[in-house]
């Protein structure tokens, strides 16, 4: 388990860095923190490391401060971007190399490196040096080095962005089934919005320091607690309003729109959010919130069409795998309209 | 420990004793192709195999700035140059005092009185001159002005080396000058320069270069044209010209250096330069030693024109020749 | 751990640090201290001999004219080894670079045989009629030396330019070329603009190392030529000359030197790092 | 472009080949080529003692600098690149480009001015010669060491093997040596070229039973032809030699050192 | 208008190139091809640029026969994977730079520059270097070049590689928008099929110097030509099958399955390929093709879900918005089947 309280941390001389974080991994789960370049993902995952120290709170493994710890004392394995092989070392010394510095006898740690190459099913490529091999083997290797002395938990930064993407897919499935075999307490990072839904148990999103939403991949896409979450997870529609009353907010070019029951007072100005599939095309007349529109584009996705569509001067695109000649109306189902501060 | 079959004099055997357990002479700026040194080494070798013997070759000027600049850690054991340097060098109290056999055969103004230096030859100076690249050989240092000889001429740097020192000196009294009136020699070679006819000043001996056919005419000592004619096969290619002018014979001398590493086989070195021996194969080299008694080869002849050196003189002028040979003849 | 780094810092660091001070900077320090003892006087006399300016006049002019020499010649090597394949390109890359580890002092010796008055090519060319007193001096003027120093300088201008000409984005010559520019105008408004910190900084690099050699052209020439390196060996080697006089031409020398290196190399530094 | 370079190499290989020819040639004076063909120069280069001491100083003298460069700049290198804060490492960089930016005539005389003094009398000692060496090698060294692991993933591995719980000296052994001892070698060969072939400082600084084989060289050039042809041939087939092999180790290595410094 | 006539070309010592190519681009056509790394697209462009010469065959502009033409001689509009921006010249000095190599004076070809910098909407940028800009601004840099001297077409090889994901979305649109604006016959090459299909008005898939397809994005991800094509653009399910009569094929684990009326020949194995979101979860019982299956895994990609099936030993993946809790059938609608030779 990992937990941080309270954790404070800038950078000498700069105000960046992560601002009051709390944050809990719990034992076996498989955490993503996901967030833009330079909203401190990686200074999160060093501080948990123990490459940086935070100046304020605490840093928690299975209930053990370990705020004053230096990394190698804390027991984490780390996997990062590049995986950092030691390319000099072949594939069996790399893994067995954690148990070498902390004086485990040669015969003892090539048994335990072998049993973990056996794992990650590389035992075949034990002599290999890390240039020999590809991408997705690397990784395995990475992580094999990073298992072999049971660490606490596993810490992955940014562990995909050097592979291209038709390798990404592929790698992704390893790591995830890898992780579940070893029930190792997972923390990943990631710039990549469709990684985290993909792949985390919890989402956590980060922006400029700040810990927005923590919560399930399904929740956080439909949930948004905020603007900046909906925008950065999924793509999105927004609409200027003003709320009506409880349950509806008028709209400069959709008119009035029915929408669940909310906190916001009345006569706010609010924006609203719908995400592009879950508008409906040409529905039944008396559904809420039909609006009339003119199709101004499409574009053919493959498995999806995107329809760009005008209704007064607000454009709304649409994504659906039906590919309707003219769409006339559209509608914006309650359920799916979220309201956030303006 | 080699014996020697019978001694040259007195307590050679012992000396030579004392100088095997060194082992090594250094002597400095006995350069092998000047002076027949190289015969020297190789008489020395065969009589004393015990002793090797290693060399450089600087140029006077500079083998003293060498002993100067070593004073605290000295290299050398033994030091040739142009008498006037070793004057220098004794004032410099950077020599030993030591008096070889056959001491008493130098003229005093030739030697100092301790022996901290004492001449060993003499040489004079000449024209060397290639006849394969010079039309007409020039006789005189009025000649050398000639337009023919343009860009022909070398000679030695008087800055750093004592024949650049010596041939000024024989260019002035050519001219009319004498030591303590510089200016008509350093006239005289501002013009040569002027006039381009010098083609190179150099600061160590040209031997080879001349022998390659590098140099037309180059203004050093009779015994090293004679030697490329002689010797070295060049025969009647190369001619040597005492200036019908003025010459001058430069006195040489050699010192045990101040400190020296190897002391024992510095003086024996020094003794043997002149023994009888030492003082023959000078001759043969077409260089005339100190010692009067000793036959010179036919080739060298005595010219009425070729001047004695006051050394003392010259020394003391040494410093100012240079600064005026740098301000008028390099400095135009 | 900053506060240990200290400690463990001192052991890796110290031993190059003490001899460099012991070996670099005390030296140098006292040739300063030397220069400066009386430097308006020894200045003035310096320079009333006149030497020195002529000197410095002949160095510069010398190295200038050398360097650029070598650049350009250097350049168009760096151009073609660049489009051999890499075989070839490697072991042209090796005989090219050849001269760096020669001693200057090797192959002065072996330009007198090739160009002295005696040399392999005067008398060859004076075969066929030119004069080889006129031919043979050459080598041993200033004019010359500029030809014996490009031998160990283009070596150096090749290295140098080498990765920048690799590096060199080809595609905006075959962009200006799909534009219709000729090959004269890709050259000079495509080509040259991103060489030019390297070039200027391989000029300047040329410049200072030929500014201080001595070697090459005292085996060559003899101390007669008036640069400033061979002034100041031979007032080293003159028991005569004064050591404050000798060590603020040293000094001369040393910040000429610095002056030609220093900017060139923050040209390239800042252009590689752009 | 093919007419300047192979221009370039005739006039590059020209000297080096007339060196050849003399070498061998018995007589040389005012000819196109030498006449007659004779080993004897050889054997009387070989035979003086001054040349043959030469030699053999040159060869420790290169090697003995080349120790020391490897000490000093091993750990220097590590502790630069890990430990010292930016600024201080360009300050490091602009310290050690010195040494080559000032000419060896002025370090020669600087040596001449500090070490003939009776405090410290070290002029003419091996060892001062082998630190003025030093001195003037050691940014070579330094230049291609550290661009080497400037390009190399010290950093990262330091890092991991810190997180892995590594201490200092098993990451120096363990990680940093490995990955630096390939430009150590090659900078090392171009360190021994350098100082075999130096002359300008060493023939200030170096003491007469000390001489390097350049400074003796020089003299060689006023003897005849072909003994300056042949004891030219001695430095010039070291350098050759040196060339040759660190080529060859580029070429297998792979990951050749770059030439950060212009030499 | 560009044409290409069997147009063949290999490099020298080698037999890879392009072969046989039939094109065509209609005026004012967005042609994108697409195709994998390797497959020859740089060499076609380069061959319609006039960098390489074709051994065989002829490249038309505008019914002229160029192929002996220099490139700079054709007159076309070249934008690089890099946009290859001269460094060293500001904005508009690069704009300007085509019409300085043909002789236009300065005054007046700063003011033709300076009209296209405006419409691309660069005219605040002018006096900046290609460093100053962003990745967007610096393709319309390269674009606005490539226009300036209203170019016969424009070709563009790979202008998004070198764009991180997130720009790259609003930099296609940019493109297609200033494409309409200019009408300009435009080719572009891309190794991203969902680029390719979004951008093009008409789509060229190749393989190993081999035009596969040639149509628009719909047709192509809806009748892919061959095994090829259909796995190269978008995702699929391929099931081996034999072939029992024109509208029946037997497969191992899902049964005997309806098809469209087919040409295959009674008995043969031909692989029968289904995208994953055509695939019904749940059908209605009376459909046809309905399979019984089991929920393996379920992967969240946000607006859609991807269930992964299994139908004994297929696994099957299957694309839709909504989230069955179970999945105990599927039905495989006959027309999005599609029969390959095998
Ligand atoms: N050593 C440092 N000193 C000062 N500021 C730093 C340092 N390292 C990072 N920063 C700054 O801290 C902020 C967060 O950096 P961090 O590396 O954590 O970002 P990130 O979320 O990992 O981004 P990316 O996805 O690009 O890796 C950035 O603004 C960065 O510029
Ligand atoms: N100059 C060349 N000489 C020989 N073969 C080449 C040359 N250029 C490319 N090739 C080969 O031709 C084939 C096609 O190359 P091309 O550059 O057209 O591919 P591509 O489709 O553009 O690939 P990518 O998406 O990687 O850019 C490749 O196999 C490549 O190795
Ligand atoms: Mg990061
Ligand atoms: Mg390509």
């Amino acid at each position: 388990m990992i937990a941080l309280e309270n954790i404070q941390f800038h950078y000498p001389h700069s105000s960046v860095g992560v601002h009051d974080i709390n944050l809990q991994v719990e034992t076996g789960e498989f955490l993503v923190v996901v967030g833009a370049s330079g909203s401190g993902k990686s200074t999160l995952l060093q501080l948990i490391a123990g490459f940086l120290t935070p100046l304020q709170g605490r840093v928690l493994l299975d209930h053990q401060d370990v705020t004053q710890l230096s990394c190698g004392e804390r027991g984490l394995g780390i996997v990062l971007q590049d995986y950092v092989l030691f390319n000099h070392m072949t594939v069996l010394g790399n893994v067995a190399y954690p148990l070498k510095v902390k004086g485990v006898r040669q015969v003892e740690r090539h048994r335990r490196a072998r049993k973990i190459l056996h794992d990650v099913g590389l035992e075949a490529l034990e002599h290999y040096y890390p240039s020999q091999l590809s991408g997705g083997q690397q990784q395995r290797v990475a992580i094999a080095r990073a298992l072999v002395f049971e660490p606490r938990a596993l810490l992955l930064d940014e562990p995909f962005s050097a592979l291209d993407a038709s390798r990404r897919e592929s790698m992704r499935q390893e790591l995830k089934h890898i992780q579940r075999q070893f029930g190792v307490t997972t923390l990943m990072i990631t710039h990549d919005q469709e990684e985290a839904l993909m792949l985390g148990d919890h989402v956590a999103v980060l922006e400029q320091g700040e810990l927005l939403q923590h919560s399930a991949p399904h929740q956080l896409y439909t949930q948004p607690v905020s603007e900046a979450v909906a925008r950065f997870i999924g793509r999105t529609n927004f609409i200027d309003a003003q709320v009506i009353n409880s349950q509806r907010i008028q709209t400069a070019d959709l008119g009035i729109l029915e929408v669940t029951p909310h906190a916001f007072t009345v006569g706010q100005t609010v924006r609203a959010m719908i995400r592009p599939e879950a508008i409906i095309a040409n529905p039944v007349s008396d559904i809420v919130n039909r609006v009339p529109t003119t199709l101004v584009e499409r574009q053919f996705l493959g498995a999806q069409q995107r329809h760009y569509l005008l209704c007064g001067t607000t454009t709304l695109s649409l994504e659906s795998a039906s590919t309707p000649d003219h769409i006339t109306h559209v509608a914006l189902p309650p359920t799916h309209i979220h309201l956030f501060n303006r | 420990a080699n014996t020697l079959d019978a001694e040259l004099y007195d307590g050679e055997q012992e000396l030579y004793e004392a100088a095997q357990e060194e082992g090594l002479i250094v002597s400095f700026d006995t350069g092998p192709t000047w002076a027949n040194w190289q015969s020297q080494f190789n008489r020395f070798t065969e009589r004393y195999p015990g002793v090797q013997i290693v060399f450089n070759d600087l140029g006077s000027g500079a083998t003293v700035v060498a002993l100067e600049q070593a004073r605290n850690r000295p290299q050398a054991d033994t030091a040739y140059y142009y008498a006037s340097s070793a004057i220098n060098a004794h004032e410099k109290e950077l020599l030993s005092p030591f008096t070889p056999i056959n001491f008493d055969s130098i003229p005093d103004v030739f030697k100092a009185d301790a022996g901290e230096w004492f001449t060993i030859h003499s040489l004079n100076v000449a024209f060397i001159v290639n006849t394969q690249l010079v039309d007409e050989v020039p006789q005189s240092w009025e000649d050398l002005l000639d337009e023919q000889y343009r860009n022909s001429i070398v000679y030695l740097d008087p800055r750093s080396t004592g024949q650049g020192q010596v041939l000024t000196l024989a260019a002035n009294y050519a001219m009319g000058g004498d030591l303590d009136n510089l200016t008509p020699g350093i006239d005289y070679l501002a013009e040569l320069s002027r006039n381009g006819n010098v083609a190179r000043v150099v600061g160590t001996t040209p031997y080879a270069q001349f022998v390659r056919g590098e140099i037309p005419i180059w203004i050093g000592y009779e015994n090293d044209g004679l030697k490329a004619s002689i010797t070295d096969g060049m025969g009647d290619n190369a001619a040597v010209v005492i200036p019908e002018e003025a010459s001058v014979a430069a006195p040489y001398a050699i010192s045990l250096v101040k400190n020296g590493p190897n002391p024992n086989a510095g003086r024996l070195w020094l003794n043997y330069v002149m023994s009888d021996e030492g003082q023959r194969t000078f001759a043969e080299g077409f260089v005339r030693p100190v010692n009067g008694d000793i036959e010179l080869p036919d080739t060298l002849v005595d010219a009425p024109q070729i001047r004695p050196l006051d050394v003392q003189k010259a020394s003391s002028i040494s410093a100012d020749l240079s600064h005026q040979w740098t301000q008028h003849v390099l400095n135009q | 751990m900053p506060r240990l780094r200290f400690f463990t810092v001192l052991p890796l660091v110290l031993p190059s640090g003490i001899i460099y001070t012991l070996f670099f900077i005390v030296p140098l320090a006292l040739l300063v201290i030397a220069a400066l003892d009386s430097p308006i006087t020894t200045g003035a006399r310096l320079l009333s001999e006149g030497l020195v300016l002529k000197s410095l006049m002949t160095s510069v002019a010398l190295s200038a004219s050398t360097a650029l020499f070598s650049v350009v010649v250097g350049v168009v090597i760096a151009e073609f080894l660049y489009h051999q394949p890499a075989r070839r390109r490697f072991f042209l890359l090796w005989l090219v670079s050849l001269p760096l580890v020669f001693s200057g002092l090797i192959v002065a010796y072996g330009f007198i045989l090739l160009l002295g008055r005696a040399g392999f090519i005067t008398l060859s060319l004076a075969l066929i009629g030119v004069d080889p007193a006129w031919f043979g001096r050459f080598v041993y003027t200033p004019q010359g030396l500029v030809f014996v120093y490009a031998y160990f300088l283009v070596p150096r201008v090749v290295l140098v330019m080498l990765p920048v000409v690799q590096g060199l984005n080809r595609r905006q010559l075959v962009m200006a070329e799909s534009f219709g520019a000729t090959r004269w105008q890709q050259i000079r408004d495509v080509y040259l603009p991103p060489l030019m910190p390297a070039l200027v900084s391989s000029w300047s690099l040329c410049a200072a190392v030929a500014f201080g050699a001595y070697g090459t052209a005292l085996a060559l020439t003899g101390s007669q030529i008036n640069l400033l390196p061979l002034l100041l060996y031979s007032n080293i080697s003159d028991a005569g000359s004064d050591m404050a006089s000798v060590a603020l031409l040293a000094l001369l020398m040393m910040c000429c030197c610095l002056l030609l290196t220093f900017p060139g190399e923050w040209i390239r530094r800042r252009a590689q790092h752009r | 472009m093919r007419l300047i370079t192979y221009g370039y190499l005739v006039y590059l290989l020209a000297p080096i080949v007339l060196l050849l020819v003399g070498a061998f040639g018995d007589q040389w004076s005012n000819t196109l080529l030498p006449e007659g063909l004779t080993w004897r120069w050889f054997i009387s280069v070989w035979e003086e003692t001054t040349y043959r001491n030469a030699m053999l100083t040159t060869l420790k003298l290169a090697l003995t600098t080349c120790l020391i460069n490897i000490l000093l700049v091993v750990p220097l290198v590590y502790g630069v690149t890990l430990k010292f804060p930016a600024v201080a490492q360009s300050i490091t960089r602009l310290l050690v480009m010195l040494p080559v930016a000032v000419p060896q005539l002025v370090i020669g005389f600087a040596f001449i001015l500090a070490f003939s003094t009776a405090m410290l009398p070290w002029l003419g000692s091996p060892w001062l010669l082998v630190a003025g060496h030093v001195v003037v090698t050691f940014p070579y060294l330094f230049y291609t060491v550290y661009a080497d692991i400037e390009a190399s993933p010290l950093k990262a591995y330091e890092r991991m093997a810190q997180s892995l719980g590594a201490a200092e000296w098993q990451r120096f052994v363990h990680l940093y040596l490995p990955l630096v001892y390939r430009s150590v070698f090659t900078g090392s060969l171009t360190v021994a070229a350098l100082s075999i072939g130096e002359f300008e400082l060493s023939n200030l600084i170096s003491g007469f039973m000390t001489q390097p084989y350049p400074v003796v060289l020089i003299q060689a050039f006023y003897r005849t032809t072909g003994f300056a042809c042949a004891a030219t041939l001695f430095l010039l087939s070291l350098a050759l030699l040196f060339s040759l092999f660190s080529t060859l180790v580029q070429w297998r290595l792979g990951r050749s050192s770059s030439r950060e410094l212009p030499q």
